[in-house]
């Protein structure tokens, strides 16, 4: 039997019974609702295949995921399918390398550096992510909207060193140029945190009085931390607050009118997704050689969720036709750039 | 901030400085203050005062907690943990969008009580198993994380108890319900650190743990009592977390363990134990919020802020100690 | 075990308020008491001698609880009890004052009295101060001291310390109705003479209503303050000596089992000294607790400092290891002038110090005494920049031989040997380099019974015959004067005056405490 | 103790997953825990005078993004240019130590920020990518086969400071100055010398995990280390080592770190969900300090 790594079908494409395959899905933590949908969805799909996903949670610990990751290559990679979060841009390199030199079938989501490619590698099939700078501008637009396109905002950034937060403040720098009324009076980190935003908003508030119309801030945890400071502050429903993800409170905020906007990201789809393809691949339903390139790595697609049309994500549905081997890039928005 | 090892050598330096000692700190936070002061005008605005004495509120009682842990000389990174239990308890237990308890302060009651219960087994730890509380606290901080994890199954429970809610909201004198909390908190502290056998036995095991035990006194139960009393301000600063947020997070306590340290240790309490006091705390934790709060006003880079504040924590404390320097001092 | 019924024949005496028979305590490698016997009559102050390492200190633990027994009996007012805990001891009236002062220095002394027996004044766990206050001072009252019952301890003095402590130990007469007994270990070890008068005054009030048992290895005081003295010796109690009319030399026999040489000082081996050049000599220095200090020793000399607590002389000791800083004056060894920043510097110029705080400040306790002795002076076991075992084997082996230090191995804890024993260690350290130019010692006798003192004495004497200059602060003022070539006189932080003190033409105490106070 | 405590766990990661005892796994652990065992290897040495060192993982990511800015520049130059660095800085937290008396707690808590946020500047807060890795690869390499050059390395380095210190007056130096500061110093030992030199050796350590870091990433980042810390000291605080000074061994470090790895991936591996992970976690090192501590060299614990 082929015990060692890398040794296996040069293709990339594997032979598996569908029984044989080993699904493991990777986030942060369990203890957020959007992490947590995401492995509920990778639970959801290893059910409708018969089989159970095995869940990995690192603490948002780069070095622990490292750690658990090569643990995992070095047991039994033949048939193994790893649905990943990579904590930062700087852990999709080991984990991709890690897995290709293991035979094991990788797809990653979120965090990748710009000059990796999966094309370049035989088993990590897809890298898929949603378009930060395209969330960020249609959230800051979404917010120079409803401000009446004048006034003053404040940002709250993420964690600074994730291409998301980057890339999101990027799209919100894009929407700034577009509406030359809004002016952004401020701008600090709040880690993605609901606790840290509530400070620092309290704090900006403070600081810049009546002159904030709107907030922005780069994910629902911190647009919901900001919500709370503005209702401590008296301000609530006075000042616009968007975000980003559409955990459900946060859209339920949408929908009842506190928050202004927020842009899907749909956790249970991901968690499913991953596995999907993977699952696809290591049963030879997917030839990883006849994937089109734009689908190596690409966007998934999202919307903007604004008072209009937030009933419609209020409850997440995930199609498990989506799943099928056929049309598990159905969501694909576009290519990576 | 110096250590010193027995009778002898305390007697050699108490006398010197002992004024300048407890001045310090508090000189250190009015400098500062005026600092921040001359250097924006939204610092010194009433509103900002506010809001830094409403920020300080947590991590004022988490303080508190701490500060009798750090009396005894042990330390306690257990809050993070416990803060998460014990915001994920009371989320569950008042009204809120995942069940259909609605007890109130009942629940609140039983987030703190969890809270004393996760203290406990830290003095049991330390004192049964002869752990150092650095690292029965450690453990102890996880245990709390993976049952606040348990409770949050996936989905955060919101609340909406209109009463938890309007702790953060509502305000009395300017300043918001949980302050005034906290600042009954700080009284409590201070009562059983000067009036109780608890607290001032606390201070004793600090000063000469040895001591205590010739004396017929039983330091154990003592100690898993300190370490209870904490647990239970963690339990009562995961309540506040919950409160100002709206809902019951996991993380409610991150971060909150290293900076009530470096608030009790900035305002004097020493990691050795046997000196400073919930007062000393107090001002520490006020010189932390002036900082942060200060260095957001005055418009430092976010990059740079967290390497500032560490630069002039460490230039304060540098600052208070330099009256008592001496050359055979020990400084641990 | 059978405790029999009826003690002592009711006759004329009356029954002893503490009794020990056979009472036996092993540690790892040594048996700390063998079979001890001890009797503690009523109102009587009792004396306890041996040399370092003979059981004193165990024994006394073992009557508070402290440390239980392998074998023997304890009889309270002539009932056999066991002893468990503090609070047994106490409950049966039997407080002690350690050896080491045992107070929290962060509490106020109040707080320290009532330490574990705060009765009315904590109720329900709640401070009651002015209560506390109170009982406190009536503690202080028994004892006719005059602290603030709520001055925290560590700003009170050595001597109201020792107040304090006593003042504790009193309380137990509030857990027993019987009159207590009262122990004090070795507590004039840190007073000076005039606290000693105090203290002795006390204890001879406490024996109006209490039983007193005193440790302490000057046998003057022992004989001067107590009715009757155990001897122990090994682990046993080898023999009895009532007080009146017997002299510390008798004393002296018993403990060591032989007479001891009556040249305590070892005078005739003084050399008288002739030197051109003084090895040290200070000119005008200050720092912040004394000014304008001129001194000058010479190579062989001994010169003692004698001064009150407060005269600034330990400072004087410690800005010449480096310790202490000073603001000016200048220090030269040999004519050549040096600097002394820190430690480091010192033992580079070839000056040692020896602490007065053995346990804190003169050793390491868990560590060997190999490593202990080796401390400073590494080039003697090292070759190049590595440590030879064997050459620290031998070396450490000799100086253990030599000063006759009694140590199951060289590696063992320096923490496990006698008092005594642990400060020829510390010695030690000094010289094994060979190089040593100024040794500093602060009363290096402190708590070292009459044959070890004796000993580092005859050291001194060789150091200083070897051109070793000596600066002594000494544990008495008989000391310094049977030591020293020359006495300087400290007071309020200057030097009072010079007194030459040559073999032969030794000055009186009286002549001393004069400039003294 | 600390080696009872080793195999004991991996007697019962066995248990729950047979498959966890191969070479391969075993291997993969090894290698995971080189970074960590470097780690709390330079920390221990200020573990054992008596103070702590809470900067090491905040160091050692400054280290990853310096090493993979220079790379390019400096290639195999880079590596120790970096423990260099890193070392001087370990020397200056040591300097402000023992120059301004403040704890060493405070200090390296001051260093952690500061250093955390010259790392986010430097690096433009972001990973920076390390293109050509070929002066840093041989840390993946592995020797005989079997045995990763990380691990190897990362036992060498321990085995050539604890030769060293052993070899030479620094063990006593050090105990003493862990035990009792004051007595040392009364003794002429370079008490402040021996502190700054450990800051020192710690700093240098972190560089040198930085540069495992690298090596296993291909990458550098401002926070990429920080996770590191409460590991490193609870790896030194396992492996025995009292953390009131004196007491202790760079060897029990090296085992601590080996029991602090395998309760980070063994329990996640083999099977145990994410929340019963951290409670087994808690329980598991807190017995695991029981077990290892020699009670008869500390008599109070804090
Ligand atoms: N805890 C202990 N462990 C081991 N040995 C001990 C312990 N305590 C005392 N000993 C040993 O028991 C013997 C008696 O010691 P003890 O302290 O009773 O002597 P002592 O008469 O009080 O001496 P000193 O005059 O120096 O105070 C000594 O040999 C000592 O080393
Ligand atoms: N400037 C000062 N301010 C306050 N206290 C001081 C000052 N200088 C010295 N003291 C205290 O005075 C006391 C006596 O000083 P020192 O120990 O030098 O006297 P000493 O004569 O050597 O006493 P001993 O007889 O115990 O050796 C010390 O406790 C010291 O702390
Ligand atoms: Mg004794
Ligand atoms: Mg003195």
């Amino acid at each position: 039997s082929e015990e060692a790594a890398g040794d296996k079908d040069p293709a990339g494409a594997g032979a598996c019974k569908p029984a044989d395959v080993k699904l493991v899905g990777q986030v942060r933590n369990e203890s957020n609702p959007y992490e947590a949908s995401w492995l509920a969805g990778g639970d959801a799909f290893a059910k409708s295949v018969g089989l159970t996903q095995q869940r990995l949670t690192y603490g948002g610990d780069s070095t622990k995921q490292q750690e658990q990751i090569s643990q995992l290559l070095a047991g039994d990679t033949k048939c193994l399918v790893m649905n990943v979060l990579p904590n930062g841009d700087s852990d999709t390199a080991p984990i991709v390398k890690g897995a290709d030199k293991a035979g094991a079938f990788l797809v990653t989501q979120w965090n990748k550096p710009a000059d990796l490619k999966p094309a370049d590698y035989k088993t990590w099939i897809s890298h898929i992510t949603y378009n930060g700078v395209e969330s960020g501008k249609q959230i800051g637009d979404a917010l120079a909207k409803s401000i009446g396109g004048s006034g003053g905002i404040i940002a709250l950034q993420g964690v600074l060193d994730t291409a998301a937060a980057k890339d999101r403040f990027a799209g919100l720098q894009a929407s700034l140029k577009e509406n030359a009324g809004v002016q952004l009076l401020d701008q600090q980190t709040a880690n993605f945190s609901r606790a840290e935003a509530l400070t620092v908003t309290k704090t900006l508030l403070t600081k810049h009085g009546d002159k904030v119309k709107g907030i922005w801030a780069a994910n629902d945890d911190m647009a919901l931390g900001a919500l709370e400071a503005l209702q401590q502050a008296g301000k609530s429903g006075k000042v616009a607050v968007v975000g980003i993800d559409a955990v459900p409170d946060a859209v339920t905020a949408v929908q009842n009118g506190t928050m202004t906007a927020t842009v899907s990201s749909d956790g249970t789809w991901q968690g499913g997704i991953g596995l999907a393809i993977g699952f696809c691949a290591a049963t030879g339903k997917l030839q990883v050689k006849d994937i089109a390139a734009d689908n190596r790595a690409f966007y998934a697609e999202q919307f903007l969720i604004t008072k209009d049309n937030a009933a419609q994500f209020a409850q997440p549905k995930t199609d498990p036709a989506d799943f099928d081997c056929a049309n598990v890039f159905k969501r694909v928005a576009g290519p990576l750039k | 901030m110096t250590v010193t090892t027995g009778v002898a050598a305390s007697r050699r330096i108490i006398r010197r400085g002992a004024a300048f000692r407890d001045a310090g700190p508090p000189v250190a936070l009015v400098v500062i203050f005026l600092i921040f002061a001359a250097l924006s005008p939204q610092f010194r605005s009433i509103a900002n005062v506010q809001n830094i004495v409403d920020a300080a509120a947590v991590l004022a009682v988490v303080t508190c907690g701490i500060t009798f842990v750090l009396m005894m000389g042990s330390i306690d990174l257990s809050s993070a943990g416990v803060m998460g239990a014990s915001a994920l308890t009371v989320s569950l237990l008042v009204a809120n969008n995942r069940n259909d308890n609605d007890f109130g302060l009942a629940g609140i009651a039983a987030a703190i009580v969890l809270g004393c219960a996760f203290g406990f087994l830290s003095g049991l730890a330390l004192v049964l198993l002869k752990v150092p509380s650095f690292m029965a606290t450690l453990g102890v901080s996880a245990i709390g994380l993976g049952v606040a994890t348990l409770m949050f199954a996936g989905v955060q429970p919101n609340i909406s108890d209109a009463m938890l809610k309007s702790w953060a909201i509502d305000r009395f004198l300017g300043l918001s319900y949980l302050t005034w909390i906290a600042a009954a908190c700080i009284l409590a502290g201070w009562l059983i650190q000067r009036y109780t056998r608890l607290g001032r036995y606390a201070f004793a095991i600090g000063g000469a743990e040895e001591v205590l035990t010739l004396s017929g006194v039983r330091v154990k139960p003592y100690k898993v009592a300190v370490f209870t009393v904490a647990g239970a301000f963690y339990g009562l600063a995961g309540v506040m977390v919950t409160s100002q947020l709206g809902a019951g997070l996991v993380q409610a306590g991150n971060g909150y363990d290293f900076s009530a340290i470096t608030a009790a240790v900035v305002g004097g309490t020493l990691l050795t134990g046997g000196r400073g006091g919930i007062l000393h705390s107090t001002v520490g934790v006020l010189l932390v919020m002036v900082l942060t709060n200060g260095l957001v006003q005055i418009g430092v880079s976010p990059y740079w802020q967290g390497g500032v504040e560490g630069l002039i924590v460490v230039a304060a404390v540098a600052a208070a100690v330099i009256p008592q320097r001496r050359r055979n001092q020990v400084v641990k | 075990m059978s405790v029999p019924a009826e003690r002592e024949p009711a006759t004329s005496a009356p029954v002893p308020a503490l009794e020990v028979r056979g009472l036996v305590k092993h540690y790892p490698g040594v048996k700390a008491l063998d079979g001890v016997d001890l009797v503690v009559r009523q109102h009587e102050v009792l004396g306890l001698a041996g040399e370092n390492g003979a059981g004193k200190s165990t024994l006394l633990k073992a009557l508070v609880g402290l440390v239980t027994p392998d074998a023997g009996e304890i009889y309270v007012r002539g009932g056999a009890v066991k002893l468990r805990s503090v609070v047994e001891a106490a409950n049966h009236g039997i407080g002690m004052v350690f050896q080491e002062q045992s107070l929290v220095p962060n509490l106020t002394a109040a707080e320290n009295i009532l330490l574990g027996s705060e009765g009315a004044a904590v109720r329900r766990g709640v401070y009651r101060w002015d209560v506390m206050r109170r009982l406190a001072q009536e503690q202080l009252d028994k004892i006719g001291s005059k602290i603030d019952p709520l001055a925290r301890t560590d700003t009170l003095s050595f001597a109201d310390r020792q107040m304090v402590e006593i003042a504790k130990v009193l309380r137990i007469e509030q857990r027993s109705q019987h009159p207590p007994v009262i122990i004090l270990d070795e507590p004039t070890s840190v007073l000076e003479s005039k606290e000693i008068d105090t203290l002795f005054a006390q204890i001879r009030r406490l024996r109006e209503f209490a039983s007193v048992v005193f440790v302490s290895h000057r046998l003057d005081e022992v004989l001067d303050v107590c009715d009757r003295v155990t001897v122990l010796r090994g682990g046993q109690s080898v023999g009895e000596v009532a007080t009146a009319g017997a002299v510390p030399r008798e004393l002296h026999r018993m403990m060591i089992g032989s007479t001891g040489s009556d040249d305590h000082y070892h005078e005739n081996a003084a050399e008288p000294v002739e030197a051109e050049q003084p090895r040290l000599s200070v000119r005008g220095l200050s720092g912040k607790s004394f000014r304008d200090i001129d001194l000058d020793v010479a190579a062989g000399e001994i010169v003692a400092i004698v001064g009150v607590h407060g005269s600034g002389r330990e400072d004087v000791c410690r800005a010449l290891f480096g310790i202490e800083p000073t603001s000016a004056g200048e220090i030269r060894m040999d004519g050549k002038k040096i600097s002394l920043p820190n430690t480091r510097a010192a033992c580079a110029a070839g000056i040692g110090y020896v602490p007065a705080e053995r346990k804190i400040e003169g050793m390491v306790g868990p560590m060997s005494v190999a490593e202990n002795m080796t401390l400073t002076k590494q080039k003697a076991r090292c070759a190049g920049p590595f440590v030879v075992p064997k050459k620290q084997a031998g070396l450490v082996d000799r100086w253990i031989e030599r000063l006759s230090i009694r140590t199951p191995t060289r590696d063992t804890a320096i923490q496990r040997l006698s008092g005594g024993n642990q400060q020829k260690v510390v010695l030690a350290r000094w010289l094994i380099g060979g190089d040593i130019r100024l040794l500093l010692l602060d009363h290096p006798t402190r708590g070292l019974d009459i044959g070890a003192r004796s000993e580092v004495y005859r050291l001194m004497r060789e150091l200083a015959a070897s051109g070793v200059a000596t600066v002594l602060l000494a544990d008495s003022l008989e000391e310094a004067i049977g030591m020293a070539d020359r006495i300087l006189v400290m007071n309020d932080g200057r030097v009072a005056t010079e007194v030459g003190c040559p073999s032969g033409g030794k000055p009186s105490p009286l002549d001393l405490v004069k400039e003294m106070v | 103790m600390p080696l009872i405590a080793l195999v004991g766990l991996v007697v019962a990661l066995t248990v729950a997953d047979p498959d966890f005892l191969t070479l391969r796994s075993l291997t993969a652990v090894s290698r995971t825990a080189a970074p960590l065992i470097v780690l709390a290897a330079g920390a221990t040495l200020i573990v054992l005078c008596g103070g702590i060192d809470l900067s090491i993982a905040a160091l050692a990511s400054l280290s990853t993004v310096l090493l993979a800015l220079w790379l390019p520049d400096l290639g195999g130059l880079a590596t120790p240019v970096v423990i260099a660095v890193a070392a001087a800085i370990g020397a200056v937290q040591g300097l402000a130590h023992v120059l301004l008396r403040i704890p060493s707690f405070i200090v390296t808590l001051g260093g952690m920020s500061i250093l955390s946020a010259v790392a986010l500047v430097v690096s433009g807060a972001g990973t920076v990518r390390v293109v050509d890795d070929s002066t840093v690869k041989w840390l993946e390499l592995y020797v005989a086969g079997y045995v990763p050059m990380s691990a190897a390395m990362a036992l060498l380095v321990v085995a050539l400071i604890a030769a060293v210190v052993k070899a030479t007056p620094l063990h006593s130096w050090i105990s003493a100055t862990g035990y009792s500061e004051s007595a040392a110093r009364l003794a002429g030992t370079p008490v402040d010398l021996v502190k700054i030199g450990a800051f020192c050796v710690s700093g240098a350590c972190a560089g040198f995990a930085a540069v495992m870091l690298v090596s296993r990433q291909f990458s550098g980042g401002p926070t990429m280390a920080d996770n590191l810390l409460l590991p490193a000291v609870a790896a030194i605080v396992v492996g025995g080592t009292a953390i009131t000074g004196g007491h202790g061994s760079l060897w029990r470090s090296l085992a601590g770190a080996l029991v602090v790895t395998l309760l980070r991936v063994g329990l996640p591996i083999v099977g145990v969900p994410s929340a019963y992970e951290q409670i087994l976690y808690g329980v598991i090192i807190v017995v695991a300090v029981a077990l290892t501590l020699d009670w008869s060299k500390v008599s109070i614990i804090k």
